[in-house]
């Protein structure tokens, strides 16, 4: 079973050399953590910034240069500052290779709610809404179930909608999983976990096959 | 010769702001927020105001202190409940709230900055934010239709600005400014120092004079940081 | 009779103190040299400047500084460079206050065409059909008959439209011509040109008041 | 560690055009052309090319160098005509040309590299423009849709540019090239200089490396003035 450090290792695989890569707030932040030697990959922040760089050394930390967790952040070499009229129309117009965000739920078709739960407090979209509908290479991190145990991959999300039909992998403490023509498949179990243990976990319609490797990390 | 948007102070930056109209104010979170525009807008008491900004600041800072006052009657936000006035307000329906997301508020500003009443977009198709819009298929894919936002007044804050209106940010204080420069019937730009004309390069504008009617240098900024977030030194 | 200063000269008394101006080609570039005293204004070129100057000093030209009639020019104090897209948002945004621009014809409801001659060879239209539909404040600078001596204010324009509806006003070597209400109405007539002349000289429906004051220039 | 889009030269940068294929090229009449590039498609001899590029150069320099060669087989301008070698082949129907307003060129490409696959626009309704195209009003004025543009390649011209493609222009020279960038499935970006990384203020880029695929210093630049137009010195 991996922990959310797992989760984050195991997606910053998928990194290439090259991407542009937009990273969402919670896990997903975490794989800036882990890129591969020899990949080069440059950080868009949809506040306005590519070329995101680690937090700032403490006494270093500049109002004006935040993320979009509105965190004090540093700028790389090369960096770029620009409006959010530009950096929207980076993500919607493809620019950008990949995008890793959180999600409440998922489903077999690749819908993903992460934004409003009925009844709570709703804090808005953010981005969020704008990255899903236009991302062409969209991976989930999460947990595979919540905290009462229940499945977060489902058939149909209950939740409101933040896209349709967007999500094309999930990787979760349990596995790595993509989303193709409505179902789920199964990839890749995390260390020590059991196919059993994920098709218990999966509510949606999960597509096994008959080998299922363990992850490397 | 360039024209000259200079205005005394706040007081007169802001003179002519009524209760009741819309105000779109720049910023992300509390960064490259008009600071003494806000303060201003405080002490003047206007209420019953619809306020688009990306954010609603938090309990003592930023739109929070409009909202302490009960000023704001709608926000037209992306993200907001950061503060717990805020959704006290919100939850016992005092506070009307329309979220949009992020991209789509840009756009939509400057949209209504650039003579475009509308456009589609793939985000929020299929979700909350689709219901009641037209929906079309470009290359395969389901748009949908958003339209402009434009505002009585846009209050921006910059980094430097010249006599003539025209504008720079500083790093990711530029976020929803410009646009929203762009957006208002009048616009107002509060600047952390204000140069005359000619000092600034004509190649690294980043919002030009003309769309800004009213400039004036704050009297202080205390540039608040909402998520304090370091590497400890060696 | 006016002269293609004349006009120019006419239309600068338009002016306003704090206006953004974008002139078109020809007899509306001449309008820069006769600004009233006073009258701060900025000149707007859609090419990508706003505080465009003279022309340069020989020797001083830059192949990277033009204007939209492709010459070179200079920057004012305080100037601005953008790209197109900005250019045409300032523009079709309204931020311009007035647009002074030639025509081959305009009708009595506001009609222009200036861009096509069928049968002749097309350039394009530049940014001139953005200019029309946009601005608020629109006027026309052009000789009140053409070469052949045919009216060039009519009921309707015979040549493909260049936008509707837009023009307001009107200032041809002859007189000062208001638009509305679907009509030419006749403001001022220039030094020495009687009423019958531009009624003569006018194929559209002209309104002509009791009192028909001679321009001031 | 910035991404690096630097290819060796002019005929690295161009591999991969094809003939038949839609290339967006930037400049403005012959200022900010990518002068480079240009003679690189004579040399290579790509034909049936549908060029997007406000104008169509002169009779022996910018795309009129393309004309002669017959490569083009349609042109989407705004403002064409300055040669004769056009004019021929366009009366001789050899020639296609989609002229469009410059406003709705500028949008269009912006929009492509936006995702913004269509938006409503005022410039051109009631002409030959809007003929075939959605009318709809807004606010009591009827607009027309326009559609986005988007190019197999887009060849940009920039002042400076550094190794992740950062680009900044000079003056006027700006025009088209940063929306034309965007809108490239691949872009080529020419400089006069090419600088190492970190050499550009990131507060001062016009053109963000992330639009930008390919990038190399031209080896020369003749940046040809078309209307020389001066006053005498006293």
């Amino acid at each position: 079973m991996l922990d959310k450090n797992g989760i984050a290792q195991r997606i910053a695989q998928e990194l290439e050399d090259g991407y542009y890569v937009n990273l969402g707030i919670g896990i997903p932040t975490l794989v800036a953590n882990y890129i591969p030697q020899g990949v080069d990959v440059e950080f868009q922040s949809e506040n306005g910034i590519l070329g995101m760089g680690p937090f700032p050394l403490e006494g270093d930390e500049d109002a004006d240069l935040i993320n979009a967790g509105k965190q004090t952040i540093t700028a790389m070499l090369g960096a770029v500052y620009f409006d959010s009229a530009t950096s929207f129309a980076m993500i919607r117009g493809q620019h950008v290779q990949l995008t890793v965000l959180g999600a409440m739920e998922v489903s077999q078709n690749g819908d993903i709610a992460n934004w409003k739960i009925p009844g709570r407090m709703v804090k808005g979209m953010g981005g969020a809404m704008d990255l899903v509908a236009s991302a062409e290479n969209i991976i989930v991190a999460m947990m595979h179930t919540n905290k009462r145990g229940e499945s977060k991959l489902l058939a149909d999300c209950s939740l409101p909608l933040t896209g349709v039909g967007c999500v094309k992998k999930v990787v979760t403490n349990l596995a790595t999983i993509e989303i193709t023509d409505g179902a789920f498949h199964l990839l890749e179990r995390a260390p020590g976990v059991t196919v059993d243990e994920i098709v218990a976990a999966t509510a949606g319609k999960l597509v096994v096959p008959d080998e299922v490797p363990e992850m490397k990390l | 010769m360039a024209l000259n948007k200079v205005v005394a102070n706040v007081e007169e930056a802001c003179a002519g702001i009524q209760s009741g109209m819309t105000l779109m104010l720049g910023g992300f979170g509390l960064c490259g927020i008009p600071e003494n525009s806000i303060a201003q807008l405080v002490k003047m008491g206007v209420n019953n105001l619809t306020c688009i900004s990306n954010n609603a600041g938090v309990d003592d800072f930023g739109l929070g202190l409009l909202l302490q006052g009960r000023q704001i009657k709608k926000m037209i936000s992306s993200y907001v409940g950061e503060n717990d006035e805020f959704e006290r307000q919100m939850l016992s329906g005092e506070l009307e709230v329309d979220l949009i997301p992020q991209g789509s508020l840009a756009e939509r500003c400057r949209a209504g900055g650039a003579g475009i009443p509308a456009f589609f977009t793939p985000a929020g198709y299929g979700t909350e934010v689709g219901e009641g819009k037209e929906v079309r298929e470009f290359n395969g894919k389901p748009h949908i239709l958003e339209t402009a936002l434009t505002a009585d007044y846009a209050i921006v804050k910059a980094w430097k600005g010249d006599t003539a209106g025209n504008l720079i940010f500083k790093a990711t204080a530029r976020n929803f400014n410009p646009m929203m420069a762009m957006a208002g019937k009048i616009t107002i730009a509060e600047v952390e120092e204000l140069v005359p004309v000619g000092e600034l390069d004509p190649n690294q504008i980043h919002t030009p004079g003309i769309f800004v009617q009213r400039i004036f240098q704050g009297e202080r900024y205390e540039k608040r940081i909402e998520q304090r977030t370091v590497r400890p030194r060696a």
